[in-house]
């Protein structure tokens, strides 16, 4: 049993650094709003897990908070429109992903009218079960705005009756003021959705953790829990010294109570859950409201910005809106990190929009975050596993990355690497570790994939195998009881001891045809007539030496440029071939159907 | 006198050594390691015949017995390291008679052209295509094992080898190979042709 | 020469050598290779044990049960070991007091069992012979390679003190191609003969690698591709 | 225009590789200059001789490596390496020890096990044992402190002793030491206080005899005091500077102090004592700057401790019954190769490895 | 199993006795060869010492192994004597110098009737090649310098290093070795002188003792790799 007082001891996580915090860029201006994107991009995937199901169709006129999506077969999150308008288009669309990849996107053309759909908010948690509050969050499309966006609804199924909720709001990465910002102005709906959360989980105790470089929340905080006396004796306010990276889950975990978090478990194993301040907040919305996830608070920083500061973004809006309007001024090699310094990503298209779990836009100056230099060679220093809140060997683990053993990473636990970025920020030969990281794990994950389809590969060819065998077998019984026909014809015949020509013939005849059938099995044999296969073959050898013509004709092309007579020439040809071909296949095919049509009458 | 001692001596130590390991080589045997079953399960199970064995296994049922560990394209490098460190043997490169290392691809059989001739069907050695005479066929994409033993005996030619689509939940992080948006052209919404590499 | 022996040759000299690829006999290589006198010596002998070893173990192969081939093995390489040493005791002396206990030492030599047990138990006896020829003459080679480097960098001179070796007329055979005031003592003493034996297998790795860029260039003759489904 | 990929972290701390090896240069200079002050301008020529054939060396094998010059040169580890040789020979020694070392240390210490990051041994220490047991005449050769014989060689005369091994009188070294010292000490043999020792010993004197040698002066010998002095000086730098951590210098010295203690204690008139042990020879440029090279010293806090202390007693250990009588190069290479065993058993507990402790 | 010993333990005994059988047969017949080739290698050596010209002895039959310890070493020493015309003539003893720089050097000093040094050679030494090294007569001349000396007093001040006011040289980089062999020889020379009767009286007990395993006075010593 975890129970943690006012008073009780902080404890330590090894390593951790202190980089420049930077927040008072963004922090100084109340949460604003922006004008409204002309169009809202909503990706049909905001979270880590499996898509919902598209439940509307281009064309279609949506409301404000309008679910785009349900769950579904594979029981996937919903995204909402998060405001009224057209879906005009519904296609790919550069993701708000790292790999720059385009993913399928709801295209929502504003009306600009706010439309609410008819909301359904929840009066009285105790007249619903507890499935139904859960599938209540769920359609709301409430995920964890801290990190990954795992679906709150199934983290929080997951940690019944657990000791301890921990409400983050350390938000430890430089730059980053989202919840610092949703902490002053919103402590009172953060704590009536830490209450909720609390009941829905039946957590005994519920800690709201705040850094100590954020003394306004901390006081909004203490406003509203002192203002509350039914909260003061189950929630209580713990304010944690300010290092990177302590708004991690397991690191928060382990300055609060002490305990680490197995490396194959999750929190609730120890009974403990974590949701971060901006979760509840959505959640008590969800709820008191009826509100789904479609919009959030959003940090819009960096020295390449005129005007940084918090807004609240209505998820779909593509960056490049909420940077022009913040009076962005790139550079060359400009970089726009969505997240922190530490750990966010580089965009590579302004295009991609904001979705559930963009906390922080930041375009810094080259002169505030210079750009890497060239990777030196590691002189084993060590100042990487100084700093390892993790308590990795970041340098043996790179070795090992680079000479791809993973068996050997997996030994050293990268699995237990967070990402963090601690060690690559304090490595003097500039080493990218995080890098190499998280291509050693997609490595690994890949490899884990690929030797579960290998066994399902195997599996299925040792199936054919043996239904070959089973087959080959069975023919071979046929065939053997044939022959014992025959022979019991001869035997028959013999017997009778008489020539009688005629039963003679006729029992060669019928031993020949069970023979025969024997042979044959029946099923398959779906001969089609000759003249049939004639004109399927015919139109299949045109249309191979069609593609044969067309393929020396782009070859020819790709060979020889200035032949473009020569060219033109042979694509004509193809051209033709091609006609021919299909023109063949179409016989074939009225031929065939003629065929059938006979069959069937 | 002392050579004869000598040459008893020695007789007398070799033959209480031979009888000892006479009755240590009936006493102790051990049996054979089932190695073809590690050697199986190292392999990718893709069943493409190009190490010139009928599947996965005869080929490792052939490394067993002493072939060379480095046939297998669709395995790779990594396989052959694996096998190496299993059998004590060096890590050598892909040997290119077999073919070479290629990206994971997947056959897809373009459908209106499809004859419905089932040679395809046949030629899959797991089963992973679907359709009957004269029916359209297709390819159950997360079965195929990519093997391409499909593409030959097709008559019409109608398979291709594709490459599988990576999703960005397998993105590998290879960041250098990230088309990057020029930013002149970042307020039109149409995909710029010029699109420009930039990596660190 | 019929490949089989080109084969045999090929793999005792250069693809196979028991000292630079096999890295066995490290003990002796390393330790009498100051000059090379010393290490012709050691590496006569060695051949002769393995040419002798290697005949033996042909010659009786199908008479010993797998179990004790290995004491076989070593009672027939002690043979011969001491046979090498009586003769040369009674006729090189002075190589053998400048041998000293390597001599004996080559009975632990893993290149001369490694042979018996992975070609002279498999083949005939004149292969067998040849392929202990072959193998010890590589060995022999790379002896005489280090001994000459160490010899050169640390005393300046070639050849020094065959006469222990060949009689007293090969005492002209000694050339000193420079002396030194201060000689580079690391090359006699043993970290050098590690150092030199290094520098050997990397020259041998180097040639091999450029060989191979060569041979890369050639094309490549496709390999039959099994069909692993029957198609009718 | 266009954009810029890169990963996380974005942010960095600026402390390079480049900045931290230049730190350590300028480190060295105190300890340096102490070295000119008592022992003339040898060291200021083998210095330059060490960082030349360095340089050369460094980029002749990048460039054989495929590699770019001009970025391998830029971590400065390589003038770091000639620097380390060249303050630990003789100053009058010949040109070609200095340059035999620095070759051997960047080509078959570093770079010949992967350059950089990758060589298992210190270089600069490696090459000193290869000069040492190569040339020991030229490697044991130390000229009396300036301060005693009261009389420098010349800049240009320098040079040309360790040229060509004549002044431009055309004396050699062994005659200008002859000279320098009127045949007041020991003018041919060795003339570290270390030696001193050892050879004292061995003649059958006692410690006590021994250490009435003027060579000794008040403390731990003349001119080395302030050397180890200068380099304790430009060590604590180095420790102000976060360049290198407490661990490995206060474990070394820490260590050694203890051996020294209990083995004067047990043997007062055979083994010398504290102060001699920890400001004669080398001790302050191995403790800072020689076992805390990273590259080939443990890497866990707790390994750097076992690592040093490690160094420490082996220096004790055969600076009072080995055959040499300074011992920072082969304890630093015997502990070097024990490493890769250190840091397997110091190797701190993963996140959550521990065993859920509920 | 039995039949599996059985036929094991024979083969292998066959071949322990074949082996066998040959190495000996190969002993005798090189025996008297070895004997030969160990005799003339010493009298080689002590031929170098002790002239043909200066006996008529058989050097190789009239040696006695000597103990004394403050002398000679811990072992017991053989001693060669030369006599000419059966009168006493010269002594070859072998002693041992323990304080080498790298342990103890063997040495083989000639001495004649009068205590006069006839030669000294070192048999066997492990000092830093390259330095003390140089007692080799093969490689410096330093070893001839005692040729002709005598040890007056049993402390001669003369019998040191120049260093410490004898007439030695040193080396240069190397005084420990010369000490050392100097001072052994020293020794050597005063216990003959001394004990002259004795050591020609005393009974020939070895023959042929062989002085040293490496006749070239340099051990290539086994390293255990």
């Amino acid at each position: 049993m975890i129970e943690i007082t006012a008073t009780s001891p902080l404890h330590h996580f090894p390593g951790g650094i202190h980089p420049p915090e930077q927040k008072a860029l963004a922090n100084q201006t109340p949460i604003q709003r922006l004008p409204l994107a002309p169009m809202l991009y909503i990706p049909l995937r905001q979270h880590s897990g499996p898509a919902g199901e598209l439940c509307v169709q281009v064309g279609d006129h949506v409301l404000k908070g309008q679910a785009l999506t349900q769950p579904g077969v594979d029981n996937g999150l919903p995204v909402h429109a998060s405001t009224s308008g057209t879906i005009v288009a519904i296609q790919d669309h550069p993701l708000n992903h790292p790999s720059g990849f385009s993913g399928p996107t709801a295209y929502l053309q504003p009306d600009g009218a706010e439309q609410w759909i008819e909301r359904q908010p929840i009066d009285d948690l105790s007249r619903l079960s507890h499935r139904e509050i859960l599938m209540h969050l769920q359609l709301m499309g409430i995920a964890g705005l801290g990190g990954a966006g795992f679906p709150t609804a199934r983290k929080v199924a997951g940690a019944q009756g657990i000791d301890l909720l921990i409400i983050n709001g350390v938000e430890c990465e430089p730059y980053i003021v989202a919840d610092d910002r949703l902490m002053r102005e919103h402590a009172a709906e953060i704590v009536r959705g830490s209450q909720l959360l609390q009941t829905i989980t039946a957590a005994k105790q519920v800690v709201i953790a705040v850094e100590d470089n954020k003394p306004e929340a901390i006081a909004a905080f203490e406003t509203v829990l002192a203002a509350d006396a039914n909260v003061t004796n189950t929630m209580i306010l713990r304010v944690v010294p300010t290092r990177y990276p302590s708004g991690g889950e397991k690191q928060l975990i382990q300055v609060l109570t002490g305990l680490q978090v197995p490396a194959d478990q999750l929190p609730a194993d120890i009974g403990i859950l974590v949701q971060n301040v901006g979760t509840a907040f959505a959640v008590a919305r969800a709820i008191d409201h009826g509100e789904p996830l479609i919009e959030r608070v959003v940090t819009i920083t960096g020295q390449a910005l005129s005007k940084p500061g918090t807004a609240w973004i209505p998820l779909g809006t593509p960056i490049d809106h909420i940077l022009s309007v913040s009076g962005f001024q790139p550079a060359n090699k400009q970089r726009v990190i969505i997240g922190g310094p530490m750990m966010g990503y580089t965009i590579a298209s302004l295009q991609v929009p904001v979705i559930k779990t963009t906390n922080c836009i930041l375009a810094p100056s080259a002169k505030e975050l210079a750009p890497p230099e060239h990777e030196m060679a590691c002189i084993r220093c060590g100042a990487c596993e100084q700093v390892c809140p993790a308590s990795l060997l970041p340098q043996q683990l790179q070795w090992l990355a680079k000479a791809k053993d993973y068996d050997g990473l997996k030994q050293h636990h990268l699995a237990d690497c967070i990402e963090c970025g601690a060690c690559a920020y304090v490595c003097p030969s500039e080493i990218p570790l995080v890098q190499y990281y998280r291509q050693a794990k997609a490595e690994i994950r890949e490899q884990l994939i690929e030797q579960q389809k290998s066994e399902i590969a195997r599996q299925r060819f040792e199936a054919r195998q043996a239904r070959l065998e089973r087959e080959k077998e069975e023919r071979l019984e046929k065939h053997r009881k044939a022959a014992e026909a025959r022979k019991a014809a001869q035997a028959a015949r013999a017997d009778s001891g008489e020539e009688d020509p005629v039963k003679a013939a006729l029992a060669r005849v019928k031993a020949k045809k069970a023979a025969q059938q024997a042979a044959e099995p029946a099923s398959e044999s779906t001969d089609a007539p000759a003249d049939d296969k004639k004109a399927q073959v015919a139109a299949a050898v045109a249309r191979a030496k069609a593609r044969k013509a067309e393929r020396e004709a782009a070859l020819a092309q790709a060979d020889d440029q200035q032949k473009a007579d020569d060219d033109k020439k042979a694509q004509v040809a193809a051209a033709v071939a091609r006609a021919k071909a299909r023109k063949a296949e179409r016989d074939a095919a009225a031929q065939q159907e003629k065929q059938e049509d006979g069959e069937s009458s | 006198m002392s050579w004869l001692l000598g040459i008893l001596a020695l007789a007398v130590l070799a033959l209480v050594a031979g009888l000892i390991l006479g009755f240590a080589a009936i006493r102790f045997r051990v049996e054979s390691d089932p190695i073809v079953e590690q050697i199986d399960n190292l392999l990718p199970q893709t069943q493409c015949g190009q190490c010139g064995y009928p599947g996965c296994r005869p080929y490792a049922e052939a490394i067993a017995n002493g072939d060379e560990i480095n046939k297998c394209p669709p395995g790779g490098q990594a396989t052959i390291d694996k096998l190496a460190d299993l059998l004590g043997r060096e890590a050598k490169p892909l040997d290119a008679a077999h073919g070479e290392e290629d990206v994971k691809k997947v056959a897809v059989i373009r459908e209106d052209e499809c004859i419905g001739c089932t040679k395809c069907i046949q030629a899959c050695p797991v089963d992973a295509i679907l359709g009957a005479a004269r029916q359209m066929h297709t390819v159950i994409a997360d079965e195929c094992t990519g093997c391409d033993l499909c593409v030959e005996p097709c008559p019409v030619d109608c398979i291709d080898m594709v490459a599988v689509a990576v999703k960005p939940e397998r993105w590998k992080w290879n960041l250098d190979q990230i088309p990057i948006q020029d930013i002149t052209a970042s307020s039109e919404h149409s995909n710029s042709e010029d699109k420009q590499v930039q990596t660190q | 020469m019929s490949t089989e022996y080109q084969t045999l040759a090929n793999d005792g000299l250069w693809e196979n050598n028991p000292a630079l690829v096999q890295l066995l006999g490290l003990c002796p290589l390393l330790a009498v290779t100051g000059t090379v006198t010393n290490a012709l010596g050691l590496g006569i002998a060695t051949m002769l044990v393995l040419v002798g070893s290697n005949i033996t173990v042909s010659l009786v192969r199908n008479w010993v049960p797998n179990e004790i081939r290995i004491p076989v093995f070593v009672i027939v390489i002690a043979t011969f070991v001491t046979l090498v040493e009586l003769t040369m005791n009674a006729f090189t002396y002075g190589l053998f007091m400048a041998l000293g206990i390597f001599i004996p030492l080559i009975v632990t030599n893993c290149a001369i069992i490694g042979r018996a047990e992975a070609y002279a138990s498999k083949n005939n006896w004149y292969n067998s012979a040849f392929d202990g020829l072959m193998m010890g003459l590589g060995f022999t080679l790379v002896l005489v390679a280090l001994g000459a480097l160490r010899e050169i960098l640390g005393q300046g001179t070639l050849f020094a003190g065959a006469e222990l070796l060949l009689g007293e007329w090969a005492r002209d055979l000694k050339i000193q191609l420079f002396s030194f005031d201060y000689p580079l003592l690391l090359a006699i003493l043993p970290p050098g003969a590690f150092l030199g034996m290094g520098f050997l297998i990397a020259g041998k790795n180097w040639i091999d690698g450029r060989r191979k860029a060569k041979l890369a260039k050639a094309p490549i003759e496709k390999a039959q591709r099994a069909r692993v489904t029957t198609v009718n | 225009m266009s954009f810029f990929i890169a990963s996380s972290p974005h942010n960095h701390q600026k402390r390079t590789t480049s900045r931290l090896m230049q730190l350590v240069l300028l480190a060295m200079v105190p300890g340096v200059l102490a070295q000119f002050y008592f022992f003339g301008w040898g060291i200021v020529w083998q210095l330059l001789i060490a960082g030349f054939t360095a340089v050369c060396a460094e980029s002749l094998c990048l460039i054989a490596r495929e590699r770019s010059p001009l970025r391998g040169l830029q971590d400065y580890s390589a003038l770091v390496t000639a620097a380390l040789l060249a303050v630990s020979i003789p100053p009058l020694a010949p040109w070609w020890v200095i340059v035999i070392g620095t070759i051997f240390a960047i080509v078959v210490v570093k770079h010949l096990f992967g350059g950089i990051g990758h060589n298992i041994f210190n270089p600069a220490m490696a090459a000193y044992v290869l000069l040492l047991i190569s040339f020991p005449v030229q490697m044991t050769s130390w000229l009396p402190p300036v301060t005693l014989s009261g009389e420098s060689i010349g800049w240009w005369d320098s040079l040309r002793l360790i040229l060509v091994q004549y002044t431009s009188a055309g004396y050699s070294v062994d005659q200008v030491r002859a000279v320098a010292t009127g045949q007041l000490f020991d003018a041919v043999v060795m003339a570290t206080p270390l030696d001193q020792i050892k050879t004292d010993l061995a003649q059958g004197l006692t410690l006590s005899e021994s250490l009435s040698k003027p060579i000794f002066g008040a403390f731990a010998g003349h001119g080395w005091l302030w050397v180890n002095v200068a380099y304790l000086f430009g060590g604590l730098m180095l420790l102000q500077q976060r360049i290198i951590q407490w661990h490995i210098p206060a474990a070394l010295l820490g260590a050694l102090a203890v051996a020294a203690i209990i083995g004067s204690l047990a043997a007062p008139d055979a083994l010398p004592g504290l102060n001699i042990h920890l400001f004669s020879g080398g001790t302050m440029l191995a403790a800072f700057f020689i076992a805390t090279d990273p590259v080939s010293a443990a890497t866990s806090n707790r390994g750097k401790l076992i690592y040093a202390a490690l160094v420490g007693v082996l220096i004790y250990v055969i600076r009072s019954f080995g055959g040499y009588p300074d011992a920072i190069a082969f304890a630093v290479l015997l502990a070097n190769l024990c490493v890769p065993v250190i840091d397997q058993y110091t190797r701190p507990t993963a996140y959550g490895q521990a065993g859920g402790q509920r | 199993m039995l039949k599996s010993m059985r036929k094991n333990g024979l083969i292998l005994g066959g071949f322990a006795v074949v082996a066998t059988a040959l190495v000996v047969t190969t002993q005798v017949l090189t025996a008297d060869r070895i004997a030969e080739q160990q005799r003339n290698e010493l009298m080689r050596t002590l031929n170098e010492l002790i002239p043909p010209a200066l006996h008529d002895n058989d050097l190789y039959r009239d040696c006695a192994l000597i103990q004394a310890p403050e002398a000679l070493g811990l072992a017991e020493q053989p001693v060669y004597r030369s006599r000419l015309a059966s009168e006493p003539n010269a002594l070859a003893i072998r002693t041992t110098a323990p304080d080498g720089y790298s342990g103890a050097i063997h040495l083989l000093v000639a001495v004649n009737l009068q205590g006069q040094i006839k030669g000294v050679r070192v048999l066997q030494h492990r000092e830093t090649p390259g330095l003390g090294d140089k007692i080799e007569v093969q490689r410096d001349d330093w070893i001839l310098s005692f040729n002709g000396e005598r040890v007056r007093t049993e402390n001669d001040a003369r019998w040191r290093v120049r260093r410490d006011g004898g007439m030695f040289d040193q080396f240069t980089g190397a005084t420990i070795t010369p000490r050392a062999v100097i001072a052994a020889v020293q020794r050597t020379a005063w216990y003959a002188q001394n004990n002259m009767d004795s050591l020609f009286a005393a009974p020939a007990n070895c023959i042929g003792e062989p002085l040293a395993n490496d006749p070239l006075g340099r051990e290539e010593q086994p390293y255990e790799y």
